[in-house]
Parts: structure tokens; C-alpha cells; sequence
């Protein structure tokens, strides 16, 4: 069988397996039976997809008697859609097999193992869909699936208006690419894929098709300004399903995009590119700082995802520029930098939700001043956790640090734009990377730090343990996976060749050739990396360090209570909060991103209740986008809610207007 | 005589005598099951017609359009009448119906049945309007059965502003008549669709623009567009649930079919005005508006009546558009609209006999409570606001895009509208089908087999046509051009 | 006679337009009644005429319902209900009835517009017939939006009827007009049927919607 | 290539070696300048020692990553050390990370660092990690910036390159160079916590930064801290004389004798560096906390417009 009809078999089975699922779902039979099956399916759409990447023939098109009777649904898989599938597949396995034990937990299981293999399926089905009917049913399939997850705890009334924004921001997207789709399709409606790129828009319409597939792709992807949804409806599902929701939805957003834009949308036009590199690094830098303000862990993730995405996009915006001035090998390198990343971000939302969940199982809490000291607690999640929290950091060796460079060496090469607004923006955009990634450090050490560090801040974190082996044995899999990827970062490259040579044309130089298995994107004297010499070398100081330490000095340890300079607190909550330490960085970028209102009640001398300290943040986005946009259509809904209550004389002059009206119509018609 | 003719015949006799027969008989058990049988036997009759269509006479016409509409009124129609038969039942245990008003209920459920079977075959214009009158009329009193204030209102608006659309619609008629007269000969044969298409090109046009703004505003008022749509939601709401269904599902379609007829003798003339851009202009407004009045919104029934409107806006706005995509997608909206708003009617009825209210507030907890009825709902909802894998999804799709292509706004405001009219359904459905449960638990009495069993049908339209659907549904929308 | 034929029609057609502007004139239930009949009348003088013009005899069965039932039995009957409900005598106008008369002014020469844009299709004859018509059916709709009483709505349901039934009988040789007359009749049988039954004008239309507006709103 | 390595472990260990030394310089040079007689030169040496033989004293809140972080700061301290070419351009391992790797690199080890900060859970502990992050925040774009101007100056991140392009005299005296490295000297105070930004000679203070962090630290661990700062301030000083200040310092294919010569001119240059930033640090006051986001703002600022001009100047030619 081929690549895509092993796709299709498996979506297939997926969904008899969402069908069972809605059956057996009290059993333990049942949790077995659909994680176990998602786990299988998943494997073996992730070796398919990987021979599919790899070998980087194009597949044939496949074509069922379904969907639009003069279409037919159509079904292909190339590199590019291969390379998102091995990304999805991926968080889907290890969600598979975290959910075998963290699934224990879920309290109503029939509202999620129906819908678990239902949204899986929606996502392949995205990825290897080749006209744009199916594309969009598939799309609006996993929202649909995804949303019924959102709601799985559904007595809780954020849940519900999470789901509730979600679905509705979805359909938006959905009309937003239904529109691209429109533009690009024609006016015969030339819905297959191939078709499309056969008969390429005119400019204005290509123009007009990349501008809504940014807004459509982008609502589902997380980017500012259409991200709210993202944070509420993300740490509303179970945790499994949040991993999947941001480590593989909003990548099959990504795929959507550069599908669109890339792939159908014609030659690219230069300044197209300005508002992709200007959402991207918007959304890196909104998106960083909202999480390290948020109190809720997995709030922060979420909030995390579309910093991520943002510089997955800027990754694209440098790969669409360079195409468009036509140097293939710069953007190549951009592109598989946007590719690398948002594979790498897969691996590690995954992991730190997968924790997040752990936590939330352990302790049944998630907001960050309820934890602490659960590292003691919860060894491995920690490690695990930690490893995570590393690689989104960007830190070297692993994997985060290596798509982040690679976005950096392409900013690198944008003096060569021949014009001057890029020249300009490149930099800033440049800048504003980095400013991302240093804040993402910052963000993950007190996402980190708080939860895991220090003294617990509650019983419920004192009394918290390790959690189940499965849980454990996914999570070891993402630390591992970050850690390889980060230390051949060469061999990943190379697998990209494949799909980036179908989104620009190009593909960077074969990377396994180098000495030492290194990675030099243009050339080894202008810049390198090597990620294996670099774990190495860490590896070896730090043992050489402690050899001779514990060789020569003293190994004496002592335990004592803390000294914190001679004042013994015994309270947790002297601590540093969650709150506490984002301050400093709240007043440096407060104004920029959020709604600040600090509100201090201070006794008067002599008083002695204590002094309070009320802190509210808002959303600069939704204050000035959304809520405006509500506030309308609330007051239409009531000045046009009167008419519901007119006598029926008034009716009758309704009628009666409008008759006489076409009638002046008709009589002064030319 | 050959099978075909006794097909029109059974569609039209079958009815009318269940009707005269309900109307003496007594047990409610028995003429439930006389009136589900005889629904049924008009379903097949209408269902052979695709098999051997009659030559047309001075009297009735089947052609490729209105076997669509007669196929799936007759189903619906049936559906409807297994449901009703179930619910109805339980309208005597409450006591809000007694012995004699069922009686009446279902002759008049069968009469209504023939009038529109008449409206949908009838070939001359005339009888089509005496049709269209009479299933007014019918249905006038069946929303009144329930003789509350309440129901007395919506019954007395929708008569008044229904004979008001009559009379208009009839004026229209008498114009098209006095168009035809000089090219076809006076008497009959200038009110026969058969003749009249032949002829369309030599009718005067200004008089055929005239009589298409009466006929648009008349069968319009019927059709529910927005602003003559005021009896609608009401009717929707203070009647018995089978015949919210009912209304939804057939009336107005038979109304849309109505104004399609008319607007092909339009489109056949070349110097008339293109009825085009009044139906989008109709179209989008009901559109638009019926999806703000969706969000303040407190009785299901009348929030999914509103429904019916944006959905109707729709459709002629589809057909407004014109060009063998939207027509096609027109056509494939409306039946579409057709199953999934009967049966969410056939959903809410139980939710509102289960729960004792119509109150959307008062109803939480659906899937908790009742889970079938409560995913039924939610199924029901996404799938009217043109959500995949559903039927609604694959119209709104080929809606959208075909008419982006010739009036970009326009098809951006339709998008906004529809985009509107999920956020308030959406907002209702969570709260009617999640959180925690409140009100009674006691299990749903009616079948839910009809309910299930146009779901079905809606999703697997969703991913697959039957070709010769798609055939015949192209031929059609060639037709419309 | 072809030339006479036309003045007549079109005297008895004007008529009937002058009647409509009477009707909105009259702000007196039993003087409004009284116009009735006087137009039903009217009516029937124009269909009995085309009877004879057109050598129709099924529309002499029109014109003899439209007198029998429109002129007779239908105003009686609302004389009946008046007085046995006790329904207010006062016309309450929406608009003053200045303006109301401007308003049917307008609509007279729409209709006449509109008209005169049709080209040679139809005969002259229809055509004025037809505008009168058309203006008959305009101003009853007008009088059932600018009159707040139940029983003022009726009658200018039923003069817009009257205008229907003058555009069918002026229609060369159309069939069913029969069948038409007959059906609205049945109609505005109803109608008069609803008012009485379901003291409609006391319920529905003579109450200051806006007092009753907290409470409808409630529910819907 | 046995020789090469030699000369890439023999840079290794002059940069270990020499770092204390440099502190004990910049220590005594305030000492002299504020009329103190001051520790001995050698004497940061004796307090490692003196210091690693001392029992380590372990917070009964801490986990295990309390007692890991020393030595993941140290190493990676070291490593990103090990990567600059301090008297010879070109060495083996050179090219296994470049400019942008080593700032990467030390943010790891304050990434630790500001963890290790948090272990205790105290409230001093969360205070210095909390204002290290948000000084990191900035200072790491405004180096990358920076690595902006010199990676388009030099065609290249790599620091090998950078400095032998350097070297080479082909730069000219440029203006984006000298925002640069004012710049840079702005990062480097505020990364090592020197005065303006923070006083390493300070305790006790709420105004302390880096010593807040690493309170609850003794012992051994206390040593691979300390020297793992000390480290880090000639890594600075490195890079600025690497970048800068290039001359004297051997190419890639010089002979042993060049590179001997080499060695011996980066050590001057390092403790001249030393008496400079002593001289610096006397002449200044310390700034307030919330005084520093304007500091480092400024560099950001700087490198950005050096970037800048250098962006346009670039089309120019």
C-alpha cells in the first residue's frame, strides 16, 4: 500500500476506534483499547510519514468517489505534508501513551476517549487532503473534535467560554481560508490542489489568498491578534489533549499556511512578507510576556505556544522574503529553521504539558502559588520537566537552541534584500527574536523554578508523589528526543531537504557530509554549530570539575535549615511568588502588553492589619480588539431585538414599505 | 394507464381521503397510525416519480425541479408524522390536548399534506396560489391548537400577514396572466408553467418586473424572509412541535419553490429585470438579521425559528447569485436545511416535553441528563450552522466561494452573517447541552428515531452524494441558470 | 362600443379609486362601513361591466357575490359585532388623516408610474384598469397600517381585496377569477370570524404596545 | 594535529587559570584607588581553596538541583570560555559553536543559576533570580544585536573569522564598531554584576543581585561558583580583546613561537583590562535596580543602531 492509503487506513481505523471509544468508555478495557490503539496507529503513521520524508518521492494522488461529486476527495502526500505528519504522529504517540496512565485520572471518560482518536484522524486527514473541500471539512472536523475536548469538563464555566471563544474564533479561521480557497480556485471552482497550482491567480487575488490564509491559518495557529482563544482553550482540556492541541494542532495550522502560501498561492510578492515577519515577532514577544505573567501552569504553556509560533512564523516570513528576492539557499535555511522549530516545539510542549499534567494529577492544582518544592517530591517529572523547560529556553545542547540559531543565521543574511524596508525590519525583527528567546528563559525559569523549587506552598503540593509509569515513560521519551535533536541537529536537517525543496525550491547543503557532524548552513567559515562537540564538551568539564572537586576538596555535606541571611522564616509564603518574580519585568514591559492596574492598600501608621497589594492585568488585545467588536453586536442584537415586539400594524408597514420601496425601484429604474 | 399518472394521484388522493377519514375517527392511537401510513404511502408514490415522471397536463407537472421538492417534502412530511404520532401521545397525558383537538390536529395535519403535494405538482398558477392559501390556512389553525394567548397572537399574525402576502402574491399572479394573455391567447393555457416557459421570451418585460416584485414580496412573506418574516418565529413557537417542523421543513420551501418558478419565467426573458440582485439584496438581509435576533433569543423554539430565517436568506441569496454552482449549492442548502431543522425541532420538542419548558435558560445539562436528546442537540446545532463533517457545511462551502468570485462583498457579509448566527446557536446549545443538569430527569417518551435518522442522512451528505443526486441536482441548477 | 366600453370601465375603475380615498377618509366605524358597500357596489358594477364587455358570463357569478356577500352580508355582520362588543366608534389614526391623504395621493400616482412604463404588451384598457387596481390594492394597505382599530384593519383588507378582484376581472378572459372571489372571501369570512371570536381589537392592536412591552419580552 | 590540540587544551586552562588572577587585579586596583592596602594578587586563588575545603552546608529545602547547578554553571562557563580565541585564532574546536552558541551558552549557566536561586526557597534567593532574569531578558538581545554589527562587519558569527578578519586591518575605524563595543562594555558590566549594575563586594543589601543568588551557597560549591564568576569576567574581557582590541594575538597557521608571543600579549592585555574596570568601578556609583532596564536598554539601543547603520551603509558602497 502507499503512504496515503496507509494515512487513510489508519484514519479509518481511528475513527471505528472514536466510535468504540464511545462505548466502552467507563471500562478500563476502553482506555486501554483507544490509547492503546491511538498509540499503534500513531507509530505507524509516523513510520510511514518518515519513509515518505525521507525517501521524498511524490506520492500519488489518491482519489475517493467522496466530497464534492465533480471533485471527488483527493488525498496526497508529499515531503511537506509528510514532515507535519511525522510531527503530529509524534505528539500523538507520546500523548497515546501518556494518556494510558494519566487517563486514569479523567473523571467523565466518555467525553474524551470518543473524541480523542476523532481529532487525531481530523489532523492526519488536514495534512493529506489535496483539495480544498476536504481540506476544510478536515480542518473544521478537528476544531470541531478539538472543541468537544475543550468542553470535556464541562461544569466548569471558564471551560465552557473557553470553548465557546475557541469554536467560534475556528469557523472565523475556517472563513478566512474558505475565502483563500475561493481566490485561488477560480471562477469555475478548480478545488483540487494540483489544479490550483496549474492555473496560478492573477496578482491581486494571490495577494488577497496569502492574506487570508495568514488570518485563517493564524487564528488556529495562535498568532497575535488572533490568539485569544489559544490560552483559554488549551489548559482547558485534559492535559494530553493540550499537548496535542499545542504541540501538533497549531502545527497543522503551520502546514495549512505554508501549504497556501508557498505551495498554491503563486509567485510570492516581497511585501507580503512584512506583515508575516511583523505578526511573527508580535506574537513572540506578546506571547512570551503574557506567560510570564500568568499564575496558571498550564496557562503559561499555552501562552508559551504562541510565543513559539510566532518565531516559526518569522522563520516563514524570512523564508517567503528570500524566495520572493531570489536567493533559494537563504531560503532554504529559513525555512527549515520555521520547520525545525516548530518540529522542536512539538517535542517540548508536549513534554512540559505532559508535566503540567503530572502536576495537575500529583496535586490537583495548576496555579503556580498553590506549588512548590515538588522536585523533591516528583524526581523524574522534574528532570523530565526540567529538560523541557531547558530546551524551550533555547539552551544549548538541545534541540530549542538549534532552530532558534538557524532563525538567527537567516536574520543574518538579510542585508542582501534588495529593499529598504526589509533591510530595516530585518533587524528589528532580528531583535526582537532575541528579545523573545532571553524572555522565554526568564518565563521557564519561573515555570519551572516556582512549581519545582523552594518550599511547597500548600498541603496539596506536600502531600504530592510521582506519578504512573506510562505518564513517566512518555515524558522520558520527549526529554530524550530533545536531547537528541539537539545533538545531531545535522541528521534533522537533512530530513527537512525534502520539504523545503517543495515550499521554496531549495534545500540546504547535505549537513551529514560535514566533519564531526556539524551543521554550517551556508558555509563552515561564516558560521557553525556542532551540538554533539558542544554536549560533549559540557559533559566533560562538568565531570572534570566535580572529579577533582570531590577528588581534592572536602565531600562533607551538612544539612541545615535555611539561612537566607539571618532570618529564619518558617512560612512558604515568604517565598518568592510566582507574581513577585515576574514583577521586575512587568514594569519594564507592562505598558507595552497588558492592562496593568496595581492597587496598593496601605495601613496608616499605627494600623496594624497588614498592607495589601491587588494586582489586575488585562489584555491590551481584547480590550482594544475584541471587546469593542462585542459590545457591537450586543447593541445591534438589542436596537434590533425591538422588532421583535411590534404590533401587527407595525408588521404591516414593514411589509407595506417594502413593497412601496421596490415599487419607487421599479418605477425610477433606468 | 401507466404507473406514473396513479403516482401524482395516490400524492394527492392518499391525503386528502387519510384527511376526511382522521377526521371521524375517533382513537388518537389508530389515527396516528393512519396518519403515519398514509404519509408514508405518499412518500413512496412521490418517491416512484423519480422512477417515470408523467407528461404534464392542464393540471400537473412533474419536472426535474419540482421532484426535489415534492421527494422531500413527502419524506419529511412522513418523518414528521412518526414523530408527531409519538409526541402527540404524550400531549394528552399532560393534558394540554384533548381527544377532539387530535382529532382535528390530524385531519389537519393530512390536509396540509395535500396542499402542498397540490402547490408542489399543480401546473397551473392559479391553483398553485389556491394551494399555497389553503396550506396557510391549515397550518393557521394548527398553531393556534393550543389556544393560549400566546398561541392565539402568533396564530392571528401569521393570518393577517399571511392573507396580506396572499393577496400580493395574487396580484402578481394576475399580472403574470395579463403578460401572457397577448402572446399566449386568453384562458387557461396562459396560466400553465409549460406554456408560460415556452413563451417567456415575447412576455412584456416591465410587466413581468412588476409581477415578480408582487410575487417576491408575496411568496416571500411566506418564504420568511426578513422584513416580512414577523409571523414566522412566532407561529415557530407557540404551535405543537411537529408543526414547527413542518413549516421549517416544507412550507417554506414550498414558497421558495414558488418564487423559483417565477423567477425562471424572469431569467427567460432577456430585456426583464434580473431578479438577481433583489433575491441577494432579501437574502442577505434576512441573513444578517435573523443572525443578530438569534443572540436575544430566550425561547428555543422561537431561536431556532430565527434560524430558519438566516437559512432562508441563504438560499435566495444562492439563487440570487445565480450561475450553476450556487444554484446547485441552493438546492443541496435547502434540502439540507430541510432534514437538520426537522429534526432539531424534533429534538427540542422532546427537550421542551422532558424539561417542561421552552425557556432556554431553564435548560442545562442536556448530555448529563438526557444524553441522546443533549448530543443530539449539539449534533443538530453544529450542523445548521454549516459545521463539517454535516450536509449544511458542504452548501455553505460552495456558497461562499462561488459567490466570492462574482461579488466579493457580498459574500463576505454572507460569511460575517453566518459566522454571527453560529456564535449566538453555539452560545445556546453549550448552555442548553453542558454544565451541571437542572429540572426533571425523566427519560424522553417520543421516538427519536426520525430525529436520528435525518442526522444520518445529513452527515453522510456531508462526505458523499449519491451521483445520481448530484445529477439531477446539476440538471436543476442548469435549469435555474 | 369600443370607445364606450372603455369610458365606462374606466369611470367604474376610478370609482372605485375615489371610494379607496373615501374609505381613508372617514373616521367613523359606521360611516367607514357604509363606504364599504358603497365601494363593493361599485365593484360589482365594474365586474358585471366587463362581464358584459368581455362577454364573460362566469364573472356576472363574481360580480354577484361581490354585491350579495361584500356590499350586504360582510357590513352587516361588522355592524352586528360593533355593537355587540361595544367596540369603540372612533377611527384612531396613526397619522392625521391630512397626511393620510397625501400618503394615498402618492401611492395613486406610483401606481400610475409604474404602469405607464409598461409598453404596448397588454391593451390600453387593462392597463388603466390595471393602475386603478393597483392603486386600490395600495391605498387598503395603507388604511390597514394607518388605523389603529381591528375593525378598520378588516376593512382595508377587504378593499384591498376589492382591488385584486377589479385587476382579475379586468384581465382578458382569465380563468378562476370565480375561484378567487370565492376564496377571499372564505378569507375575510375568517378574518371577521377571528375578530369576533377572539375580541382581537381589544386584545391586540387598540393596547399601547410599549406599556406591554416588559412583559412580552419576557420569554421570547 | 596533536599540536593543535596541545595549543586548544593549553587555551583551556590559561583562561581557568588566569581568571582569578584578573579579579585579584581589578580587587587590588580598587583597594590602591580607594588608599586601601588591599588582598595580595593571589589571594581569590586562596579563597577557592580555602573555600573547597570547607564542609558544604545544604539546605534542608533543597533538591538535588541545588548541588548540580555549580557545576553545570561552572561548565558551561568554561565551555563557552574555551570557545574564544584568546591568543590564537583557528584552533581545532573553534568552529563547533560560534559567537551566537557562546551567549547561548552562558544563558544556560543563568538559567541554572537563577533556578538554584529559587531551590532554597527563600525569599532572598527568589529576589536575585528574579532580577538576574529580567537583566538577562536584556542584555542577551543586546548582545545578539551586537553580534549583528560584527557578524556583518566580519561576514561571519564565527569568532575565529571575526578575529582574523579583525586583524587583518581591512575594517577601518568604523562607527558601528564603536556603538558596539560601547555596547558591549554595557552588557559585560551588567552580565558580570559589576558596578553600575550590581557590587559584588556587597552582602546583606536588598539591593544585591548576584549574591542574592547564590546566598544560600557554601563550601565547595561556593568555590565552582565563585570561580565560575570569575570566569565568566574574563570571558568578557576576552571577547572584548578578541573582538577589539585583536592585535598581537596569533593567526590560525602561525608557527609556536608566534603563538607563545600571543599568549604572552593576552595576558597583558587581560590585566590591563583588570586595572581599567577597576578604575571604572572606583569612579562610579552604583545604580538603583530599577535604573539598570534603562542601562541595558541603552546597549540594545546602541547595537540596534550600529546594526542599523550598518544594514543601510551596506547598500551604500
Amino acid at each position: 500500500m502507499t503512504a496515503v492509503a496507509l494515512c487513510l487506513a489508519a484514519v479509518a481505523t481511528l475513527l471505528a476506534l472514536a466510535l468504540a471509544g464511545g462505548f466502552v468508555a467507563a471500562t478500563s478495557f476502553g482506555r486501554a483499547l483507544v490509547y492503546g490503539g491511538t498509540l499503534a496507529l500513531s507509530l505507524l503513521v509516523l513510520l510511514v510519514a518518515g519513509d515518505a520524508l525521507l525517501v521524498g518521492a511524490a506520492g500519488e494522488t489518491l482519489m475517493l468517489p467522496l466530497g464534492l461529486p465533480w471533485v471527488g476527495a483527493r488525498f496526497h502526500v508529499d515531503p511537506l505534508s509528510a514532515f507535519f505528519l511525522v510531527v503530529v504522529s509524534l505528539a500523538a504517540a507520546a500523548a497515546s501513551l501518556y494518556a494510558l496512565g494519566y487517563g486514569r485520572h479523567e473523571r467523565d471518560p466518555g467525553r474524551v476517549l470518543p473524541f480523542f482518536p476523532a481529532f487525531l484522524a481530523g489532523m492526519i486527514l488536514v495534512l493529506v487532503a489535496a483539495d480544498a473541500y476536504t481540506f476544510l471539512l478536515s480542518w473544521e472536523f478537528m476544531s470541531l473534535a478539538s472543541w468537544a475536548l475543550v468542553m470535556a469538563h464541562h461544569r466548569e464555566e471558564q471551560n465552557a467560554r473557553a470553548a465557546y471563544v475557541y469554536l467560534v474564533m475556528a469557523s472565523f479561521g475556517t472563513l478566512a481560508l474558505l475565502v483563500a480557497f475561493a481566490l485561488l480556485a477560480g471562477p469555475d471552482g478548480h478545488y483540487a490542489f494540483a489544479a490550483m497550482r496549474a492555473a496560478p491567480p492573477a496578482a491581486g487575488a494571490a495577494t488577497l489568498a496569502f492574506l487570508a490564509a495568514l488570518v485563517g491559518a493564524g487564528s488556529k495557529a495562535g498568532l497575535a491578534p488572533l490568539h485569544v482563544w489559544l490560552p483559554l482553550a488549551h489548559p482547558a482540556a485534559p492535559s494530553h489533549v493540550s499537548a496535542m492541541m499545542s504541540g501538533a494542532m497549531t502545527k497543522v495550522a503551520v502546514y495549512a499556511f505554508i501549504r497556501i502560501a508557498f505551495d498554491l498561492a503563486g509567485s510570492p510578492d516581497w511585501r507580503l512578507a512584512i506583515p508575516l515577519l511583523i505578526v511573527g515577532a508580535a506574537s513572540g514577544i506578546i506571547g512570551v510576556l503574557q506567560a510570564l505573567m500568568d499564575n496558571d501552569l498550564k496557562r503559561v504553556l499555552a501562552y508559551s505556544t504562541i510565543e513559539n509560533i510566532g518565531l516559526v512564523f518569522v522563520g516563514l516570513g524570512f523564508a517567503y522574503a528570500f524566495r520572493a528576492a531570489g536567493f533559494p539557499a537563504a531560503a532554504a535555511l529559513a525555512m527549515t529553521a520555521a520547520l525545525l522549530h516548530a518540529f522542536n516545539h512539538a517535542v517540548f510542549k508536549s513534554l512540559l504539558f505532559f508535566g503540567a499534567g503530572a502536576v495537575l494529577s500529583a496535586t490537583g492544582e495548576r496555579r503556580l502559588d498553590k506549588l512548590g518544592g515538588l522536585l523533591n517530591r516528583m524526581p523524574a517529572t522534574g528532570l523530565f520537566m526540567l529538560v523541557g523547560a531547558a530546551a524551550i529556553s533555547a539552551l544549548p545542547p538541545l534541540n530549542g537552541f538549534v532552530s532558534e540559531w538557524m532563525i538567527l543565521q537567516s536574520v543574518l543574511l538579510s542585508p542582501s534584500f534588495p529593499q529598504w524596508t526589509l533591510k530595516i525590519l530585518a533587524p528589528a525583527v532580528g531583535a526582537g527574536v532575541a528579545l523573545t528567546a532571553a524572555l522565554a528563559a526568564a518565563c521557564f525559569v519561573r515555570a519551572f523554578g516556582i512549581p519545582f523549587l523552594g518550599r511547597p506552598r500548600s498541603e496539596a503540593a506536600e502531600r504530592a508523589g510521582e506519578v504512573d509509569r506510562f505518564s513517566l515513560a512518555a515524558m522520558a521519551v520527549l526529554a530524550a528526543l530533545c536531547l537528541v535533536a539537539g545533538l545531531f541537529p545535522g541528521q534533522a536537517i537533512d530530513a527537512l531537504a525534502a520539504a523545503t525543496d517543495l515550499a521554496v525550491g531549495a534545500h540546504m547543503p547535505s549537513q551529514s557530509s560535514m566533519p564531526w557532524l556539524s551543521i554550517a548552513p551556508v558555509a563552515a567559515s561564516r558560521s557553525s554549530y556542532n551540538g554533539l562537540l558542544v554536549g560533549v564538551f559540557i559533559l566533560m568539564s562538568a565531570t572534570t570539575a566535580s572529579t577533582i572537586i570531590h577528588r581534592f576538596a572536602s565531600g562533607a555535606v551538612r544539612r541545615a535549615p535555611a539561612w537566607d541571611c539571618g532570618f529564619p522564616d518558617s512560612s512558604p509564603s515568604t517565598q518568592y511568588s510566582g507574581e513577585s518574580f515576574s514583577q521586575p519585568i512587568r514594569r519594564v514591559f507592562g505598558r507595552i502588553a497588558f492592562v496593568v492596574e496595581e492597587r496598593i492598600d496601605m495601613p496608616r501608621p499605627g494600623e496594624t492589619r497588614p498592607a495589601r497589594l491587588e494586582l489586575r492585568l488585562g489584555d491590551r488585545i481584547w480590550n482594544t480588539l475584541y471587546r469593542p467588536l462585542i459590545v457591537a453586536v450586543e447593541r445591534a442584537a438589542v436596537q434590533l431585538n425591538r422588532l421583535q415586539f411590534l404590533t401587527i400594524r407595525q408588521y404591516l408597514g414593514v411589509v407595506f414599505g417594502a413593497l412601496v420601496a421596490l415599487l419607487v425601484v421599479l418605477a425610477t429604474w433606468p | 394507464m401507466s404507473l406514473a399518472p396513479d403516482a401524482t394521484v395516490v400524492l394527492l388522493a392518499v391525503p386528502l381521503a387519510a384527511s376526511a377519514l382522521l377526521a371521524v375517527l375517533p382513537s388518537y392511537r389508530l389515527s396516528a397510525a393512519l396518519n403515519v401510513a398514509a404519509a408514508f404511502a405518499a412518500f413512496l408514490a412521490a418517491a416512484s416519480l423519480f422512477v417515470a415522471a408523467p407528461r404534464p397536463n392542464a393540471y400537473i407537472v412533474i419536472d426535474d425541479l419540482n421532484v426535489v421538492f415534492i421527494v422531500l417534502n413527502t419524506f419529511v412530511g412522513f418523518t414528521a408524522s412518526v414523530f408527531s404520532a409519538t409526541y402527540i401521545a404524550h400531549e394528552i397525558d399532560t393534558g394540554r390536548l384533548g381527544a377532539t383537538h387530535l382529532r382535528f390536529y390530524h385531519a389537519m395535519y393530512q390536509f396540509l399534506l395535500f396542499a402542498m403535494n397540490l402547490a408542489l405538482i399543480a401546473n397551473n398558477i392559479g391553483l398553485m396560489w389556491v394551494a399555497i392559501e389553503l396550506a396557510t390556512l391549515t397550518t393557521v389553525l394548527m398553531v393556534g391548537i393550543y389556544r393560549t394567548q400566546a398561541a392565539i397572537e402568533a396564530a392571528w399574525k401569521y393570518f393577517i400577514l399571511g392573507s396580506v402576502g396572499i393577496a400580493l402574491a395574487l396580484f402578481g399572479t394576475i399580472l403574470i396572466y395579463m403578460a401572457a394573455q397577448p402572446v399566449v391567447g386568453e384562458g387557461v393555457p396562459a396560466m400553465l408553467w409549460t406554456t408560460l416557459i415556452e413563451h417567456a421570451p415575447q412576455f412584456d418585460e416591465t410587466l413581468l418586473d412588476l409581477a415578480f416584485v408582487f410575487l417576491l414580496l408575496g411568496y416571500g412573506t411566506k418564504v420568511g424572509l426578513a422584513p416580512l418574516h414577523a409571523w414566522l418565529p412566532d407561529a415557530h413557537a407557540e404551535g405543537p412541535t411537529p408543526i414547527s417542523a413542518v413549516l421549517s421543513g416544507l412550507l417554506l420551501n414550498v414558497a421558495l419553490y414558488a418564487v423559483l418558478r417565477f423567477k425562471l419565467l424572469l431569467d427567460g426573458n432577456a430585456r426583464a429585470l434580473a431578479p438577481g440582485p433583489l433575491m441577494v439584496t432579501l437574502g442577505l438581509v434576512s441573513t444578517v438579521f435573523a443572525a443578530f435576533m438569534l443572540y436575544r433569543r430566550r425561547d428555543v423554539k422561537r431561536m431556532f425559528a430565527y434560524s430558519s430565517i438566516e437559512h432562508m436568506g441563504i438560499i435566495v441569496f444562492a439563487f440570487g447569485v445565480g450561475g450553476p454552482l450556487a444554484n446547485f449549492a441552493g438546492l443541496l442548502h435547502m434540502a439540507m436545511h430541510s432534514l437538520t431543522k426537522s429534526a432539531i425541532f424534533y429534538a427540542v420538542g422532546q427537550i421542551a416535553q422532558v424539561k417542561g419548558t421552552q425557556q432556554i435558560a431553564e435548560i442545562r445539562g442536556l448530555t448529563v441528563s438526557h444524553p441522546l436528546l443533549g448530543w443530539s442537540l449539539v449534533f443538530g446545532v453544529f450542523a445548521i450552522v454549516g459545521l463539517p463533517p454535516m450536509g449544511v457545511f458542504m452548501s455553505e462551502f460552495l456558497i461562499v466561494s462561488s459567490a466570492f468570485e462574482r461579488a466579493p462583498w457580498l459574500a463576505l457579509t454572507l460569511a460575517a452573517g453566518v459566522l454571527l448566527a453560529l456564535g449566538a446557536l453555539v452560545l445556546r446549545m453549550q448552555g442548553m447541552a453542558f454544565g451541571a443538569p437542572v429540572g426533571p430527569t425523566a427519560p424522553a417518551k417520543a421516538s427519536a428515531l426520525p430525529m436520528l435518522s435525518h442526522f444520518a442522512l445529513v452527515l453522510i451528505a456531508g462526505v458523499w452524494l449519491p451521483p445520481p443526486l448530484v445529477a439531477w441536482f446539476q440538471h436543476v441548477a442548469q435549469l435555474l441558470r | 362600443m369600443k370607445g364606450l366600453a372603455f369610458d365606462v370601465s374606466h369611470m367604474l375603475a376610478g370609482g372605485l379609486v375615489l371610494t379607496s380615498f373615501l374609505l381613508l377618509y372617514q373616521n367613523r366605524l359606521y360611516a367607514l362601513l357604509n363606504m364599504y358597500s358603497l365601494q363593493a357596489v361599485v365593484l360589482s358594477l365594474s365586474v358585471a361591466w366587463q362581464a358584459f364587455v368581455q362577454d364573460a358570463s362566469h364573472l356576472y357569478v363574481t360580480a354577484f357575490i361581490a354585491l350579495l356577500f361584500k356590499a350586504v352580508v360582510i357590513p352587516l355582520t361588522l355592524h352586528r359585532i360593533i355593537a355587540r362588543l361595544g367596540i369603540q366608534r372612533d377611527v384612531e389614526n396613526v397619522v392625521g388623516a391630512g397626511t393620510t391623504m397625501l400618503a394615498g395621493l402618492a401611492l395613486v400616482a406610483l401606481a400610475e408610474v409604474v404602469m405607464l412604463r409598461i409598453a404596448g404588451g397588454a391593451d390600453v384598457l387593462a392597463r388603466e384598469d390595471l393602475a386603478f387596481a393597483l392603486s386600490v390594492v395600495l391605498l387598503g394597505l395603507l388604511m390597514m397600517v394607518v388605523r389603529r382599530n381591528a375593525v378598520s384593519m378588516v376593512v382595508g383588507f377587504m378593499s384591498l381585496e376589492n382591488g385584486l378582484i377589479l385587476a382579475a376581472a379586468g384581465a382578458k378572459g382569465m380563468p378562476l377569477v370565480v375561484e378567487f372571489a370565492v376564496a377571499f372571501s372564505v378569507l375575510v369570512a375568517l378574518v371577521v370570524i377571528g375578530v369576533f371570536l377572539f375580541r382581537i381589537s381589544e386584545r391586540f392592536d387598540s393596547i399601547d404596545a410599549e406599556a406591554l412591552d416588559s412583559f412580552r419580552e419576557r420569554g421570547r | 594535529m596533536i599540536v593543535e590540540l596541545v595549543f586548544q587544551l593549553l587555551q583551556v586552562t590559561l583562561v581557568i587559570l588566569i581568571a582569578p588572577l584578573l579579579t585579584g587585579v581589578v580587587r587590588a586596583t580598587k583597594a590602591r584607588l580607594t588608599r586601601r592596602r588591599g588582598p595580595p594578587l593571589v589571594q581569590p586563588y586562596r579563597d577557592l581553596v580555602r573555600l573547597a575545603r570547607k564542609e558544604a552546608i545544604v539546605a534542608d529545602s533543597a533538591s538535588w538541583l541545588f548541588r548540580v547547578t555549580p557545576y553545570i554553571v561552572f561548565a558551561s562557563t568554561w565551555v563557552a570560555t574555551a570557545l574564544i580565541p584568546t591568543f590564537a585564532t583557528g584552533l581545532l574546536f573553534s568552529w563547533s559553536a560560534d559567537l551566537i552558541a557562546i551567549i547561548a551558552l552562558l544563558g544556560a549557566g543563568r538559567f541554572f543559576l537563577a533556578l538554584a536561586g529559587l531551590d532554597v526557597g527563600t525569599s532572598f534567593g527568589g529576589l536575585g533570580s528574579s532580577r538576574e532574569s529580567l537583566f538577562g531578558a536584556l542584555a542577551e538581545p543586546a548582545m545578539i544585536v551586537i553580534v549583528f554589527s560584527l557578524a556583518l562587519i566580519a561576514g561571519s558569527t564565527q569568532l575565529s573569522t571575526v578575529a582574523a578578519f579583525m586583524t587583518s586591518g581591512a575594517v577601518g575605524l568604523r562607527v558601528t564598531l564603536a556603538m558596539a563595543l560601547v555596547a558591549f562594555i554595557i552588557v559585560a558590566l551588567a552580565e558580570n554584576g559589576r558596578i553600575p549594575v550590581d557590587n559584588p563586594a556587597t552582602h546583606l543589601e536588598l539591593t544585591m543581585v548576584h549574591e542574592a543568588m547564590i546566598l544560600e551557597y557554601s563550601g565547595r560549591h561556593l568555590a565552582v561558583i565563585e570561580l565560575a564568576a570569575m570566569l565568566k569576567l574574563a570571558l568578557y574581557v576576552s571577547l572584548i580583546i578578541c573582538v577589539f582590541v585583536p592585535w598581537g594575538s596569533a593567526i590560525a597557521d602561525a608557527s609556536v613561537a608566534d603563538r607563545v608571543v600571543g599568549a604572552g600579549v593576552y595576558v597583558a592585555k587581560v590585566l590591563a583590562a583588570g586595572v581599567a574596570l577597576g578604575v571604572f568601578e572606583t569612579s562610579i556609583a552604583k545604580m538603583r535596580v530599577f535604573r539598570v532596564p534603562d542601562f541595558v536598554g541603552a546597549a540594545l539601543m546602541l547595537g540596534f543602531l550600529g546594526a542599523l547603520l550598518l544594514f543601510v551603509s551596506r547598500t551604500l558602497k
